[in-house]
């Protein structure tokens, strides 16, 4: 690992991960106020997505981003898919569309970290790119609660009742309206509607304080991995590989497409980041509600408590040494 | 006069349909407290998976009616209900 | 030993005056919640206009007075309690 | 409507409205933890009240001043009178007296947005007119409770009980205590004293990140506005009438009086907007309490879900035209 | 089914030890409401020293053992509790 | 005092905290939400902390820090020793412990209000004073209850139970693992890891915006002061005057030690404030776990409503008058 690279560690919002994690350790009984935790959680939303829209509104559809968002869709629905089929030979179908659901869709925060991270490189990327962020979030979820429903009606035709079944256009509402996916694309659509003017006078709100905000969240988010992972029950090593290996065969993946489509290097990083992040926010708030027999500390735990540190304090580095040897 | 209480923690996820549920069966009262952690040991509080803790006071007479719903809600979804017989004020 | 618990859904605004209503009974303890949505299906979470629900346990000889107390607040202001008899923990 | 005007409405925080209007329409879960929109409320009263503070102690008393103040408290005492027998004929005197105090006082984020526009116009005006935005909030109050104590006075007279009274004193206590209401008065005191030195000290806070965090308070509003429209029973077009003839007939009477006392263009249009403006903070608030006999989702409900929106994304815009026609 | 429902208000500084506490009874539910004021009137909402609320749901037959744990944790610490039966869902 | 003490005093942040204690006073219901409270001190700490360990990163160790800190290092044993002997003429062992703890202990916004003093009155300071700060906070408290835990295992063998004891190891772990304390240790650290670069990116967050939140934060202590002061009891002078006279005693002893240690003007006023202030935050609620046979309306309300108010408004000024006088 050379210098820059030590350096881009040593980020103060990541060292305060780092803090969160050992505070939750050794059971301090640090905390942010949940209401502040929900709120830094919408102003990072709300940032990306604008500045996504305000890039967008710079550069206007180029060939470029039709190639990388067309690589998103591509992985957005394969993801899901192929780790459905490989969860369903070891757990319910349930918990199995929960999980693929999880790491099918992505993490707006490990991808807010490896734009800090690349802008620390001094590598350039499309704003389009927060457009690929929104693209993926939302397939993975209606795959696998389409897959649940249909698991559920061969129940009854097995004979239990049809009292669970929850509607697709319920779901297809709640994945939509989901508050924290709407205030995505919200923000992207007004960062595209006002432009460069409007992104002026936010600047100093969405950009000079946001690595501040964003180290009080990833305190929050170190506390909660400690707390989490000492629930964390996985019964065998299943899971716990699950939780690592497919990140990385995700991040593989997305590194081939993004080669075969001829994406940029920061583009091409980015891109591999979504694909190995997994949602610990939005889509555990939609499947609580819509696959209810699944199990919260399950899907909601590897997530958070496995996939999310390791992007962070490894993966990252690690895509982007590879990445730009390839590129190179 | 004669009122029943019931209290139920969910998943804060759960919030919005539960209380299209309790409107329904118009109760005197209730109150949504959002954001806490606890419910059945699994309870997290981050940005996206907090529980809730919401309180209805209403008639005894109506709240047969709201208990069997309540449970069929509960059974489906997860979450815990309590139910006890009191004296309200303003509860008609 | 035997104890009341008073719960009581008001407005935010009617915090103050309520506590020092309670203040005057020397109820073993109580706890304010603030900032809650839902009271007579009217309540509206809003920088002005928002719920509270407050938590009263006292010794239940106590408990008659402060509800008449109670009864009169609520009905001239608006807002809902409920009472129950039950088993208290340092309530003396 | 020209150009600039377009710019003007396509400002990120009214956008961000507009967004909050459609996610509560939508029924989205999304939301604004109850305690943040409490603080940005109480931030942006803050910064209104110290940045009028700091003008006024650059520009002293002057005649131009004595002639806003002076117009400013004549609508404050002339609007909610009209405003009561207007509605006394169609209601019960208590939601009489409740709705005309909301209409009688103003909307203080109302005024931050009307701000907001004159500043993006180039316009410019008086800081003391965040003097006349404390000299109109409060006796409309004051004459709506003493009303509502006449009417419980004179049903005791006829047999009622004289429970519900309410003393003068304890209202006036109140009214000036309210913390919205004190923040403002203190903000614009403080700013006063410690003029331009203190402001460059907190001008990052207060007026750097201003944008942002209004941004956020108006995406709450926004959702509230659209659960609120949905639970407003107006019983017949009355009070709907009302809610859209009232701002817009105190607009033409404030527009009057500002030329009547030769007010400059920037001054007349805020003094226009704050007479439009009906409160939705600070009355609810301490009526709730004065006069509870009122039904709050009527005054509550049609300030806040039909005046707000309509002063935010007509009346502002609109006044602002015909007055720079007017004064031109 | 039959279920027991304890209240307990104590100091934010104790959440955590009363929890552990209560983990080691296995409850089917509770929740905790953290930054109260309120408690024995002498509660003050600081950054350093407000009041929590916690809720408990569990099985009646559960319920005694839990209620000496909490008499001991709560004479010792200071604080409150109250109980009441009462009936719950999904409460076993 | 002279015209730039004047003005040190209409500094914003200190007049809100007057406006704060007005409207207590006045029981207006003017709040700052509890969350926000709680992330205004959490974030107080983070920015200490980091700016500290920033400026150590800078100067490395030096003689002016090894004396600095020795001197804060004997403060630390010293003031709770002689105030718990003290105290202990008047008050049961419990209550003894606990004030001495809070005597014994620093508070972190006295602190950061003699900082922002010093910065007015262009005086400069070693950045590892706020190592000082870290240092002092511990002590007290470890010493406290190693005390109540002597005087419980007497009331044992004197026929009491034990059940009342809590471990010092346990103790000692609540200490160091208290969110407030660990924030602040590890802010220090992360900010000697990241020196200069990081704390630029971070500069807009720590910095520019601080006196706002400051000023938030201060108004909200103006109000708990408020109503703090109505409810305290002190049942006789003893424990008012107490509540002055041992901050002043701490003071001139701190001065004393300073001089005789020869540090700088600035070095010696913030030991000197560090001495004089009491803990209300970090030690209530450390203590009220560790000694609940205590009355957390004494240590709570004499270090809050008394000492806090006494240090900000007039201690400090003094303190500074005094000490320019001596190194003059
Ligand atoms: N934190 C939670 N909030 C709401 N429901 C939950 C939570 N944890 C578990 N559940 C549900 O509660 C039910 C019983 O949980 P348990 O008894 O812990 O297995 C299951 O249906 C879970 O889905
Ligand atoms: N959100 C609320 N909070 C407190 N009181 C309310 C609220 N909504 C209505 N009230 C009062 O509750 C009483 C009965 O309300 P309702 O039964 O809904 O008509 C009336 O006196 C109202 O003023
Ligand atoms: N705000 C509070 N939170 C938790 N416990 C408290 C509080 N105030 C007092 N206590 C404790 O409650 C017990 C009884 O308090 P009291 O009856 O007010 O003297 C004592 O052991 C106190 O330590
Ligand atoms: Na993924
Ligand atoms: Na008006
Ligand atoms: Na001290």
């Amino acid at each position: 690992m050379d210098a820059s690279l030590l350096q881009a560690i040593v980020d103060p919002a990541i060292l305060f991960f780092f803090f969160g994690l050992f505070a939750g350790f050794v059971r301090s009984n640090l905390s942010i106020p949940e209401q502040i935790a929900k709120f830094l959680s919408l102003y990072l939303l709300m940032s990306i997505g604008y500045k996504g829209g305000v890039s967008l509104s710079q550069t206007g559809l180029t060939a470029q981003m039709a190639l990388a968002l067309t690589a998103a869709m591509i992985l957005a629905f394969v993801i899901p898919a192929y780790a459905f089929m490989l969860l369903r030979r070891r757990l319910n179908p349930f918990d199995a569309a929960a999980i693929a659901a999880t790491y099918g869709s992505v993490s707006a925060v490990t991808f807010i970290t490896a734009v800090a991270f690349l802008e620390r490189q001094g590598v350039s990327f499309g704003g389009y790119m927060a457009v690929a962020l929104v693209l993926m979030e939302s397939p993975a979820i209606i795959m696998a609660v389409l897959l649940a429903n249909v698991v559920r009606s061969r129940s009854v035709v097995a004979g239990g009742t049809a009292d669970g079944n929850v509607s697709v256009g319920k779901v297809l509402h709640e994945a939509f309206t989901d508050g924290a996916h709407l205030l995505l694309l919200g923000s992207l659509l007004i960062g595209y509607i006002t432009g460069l003017p409007g992104k002026a006078a936010l600047d100093p709100f969405i950009t000079s304080i946001q690595k501040g905000l964003l180290l009080f969240f990833l305190l929050e988010m170190g506390l909660l991995v400690a707390r989490r992972s000492r629930d964390l029950k996985l019964d065998g090593p299943f899971l716990a590989v699950f939780a690592i290996a497919v990140p990385i065969a995700n991040a593989v993946f997305a590194t081939a497409l993004a080669k075969a489509f001829g994406l940029g290097l920061g583009d091409a990083f980015l891109l591999t980041v979504l694909a190995a992040s997994a949602s610990y926010i939005v889509v555990p708030a939609v499947v609580r509600y819509a696959i209810p027999e699944a199990n919260a500390s399950l899907y909601f735990g590897m997530s958070l408590a496995v996939t999310f540190p390791f992007n962070i304090l490894l993966g990252i580095p690690t895509y982007f040494l590879v990445l730009r040897q390839l590129w190179g | 006069m004669s009122a029943t209480r019931v209290e139920i923690m969910v998943g804060d996820a759960l919030v919005t349909p539960l209380t299209e549920l309790l409107d329904r069966h118009a109760p005197a009262a209730y109150v949504v407290v959002e954001g806490l952690s606890g419910v059945n040991r699994r309870g997290v509080s981050s940005p996206g998976l907090a529980d809730a803790l919401v309180v209805v006071v209403c008639r005894s007479a109506t709240s047969k009616a709201l208990l069997d719903n309540l449970k069929a809600f509960l059974s489906r979804y997860g979450g815990v209900a309590f139910a006890t017989d009191g004296f309200g004020v303003n509860v008609d």
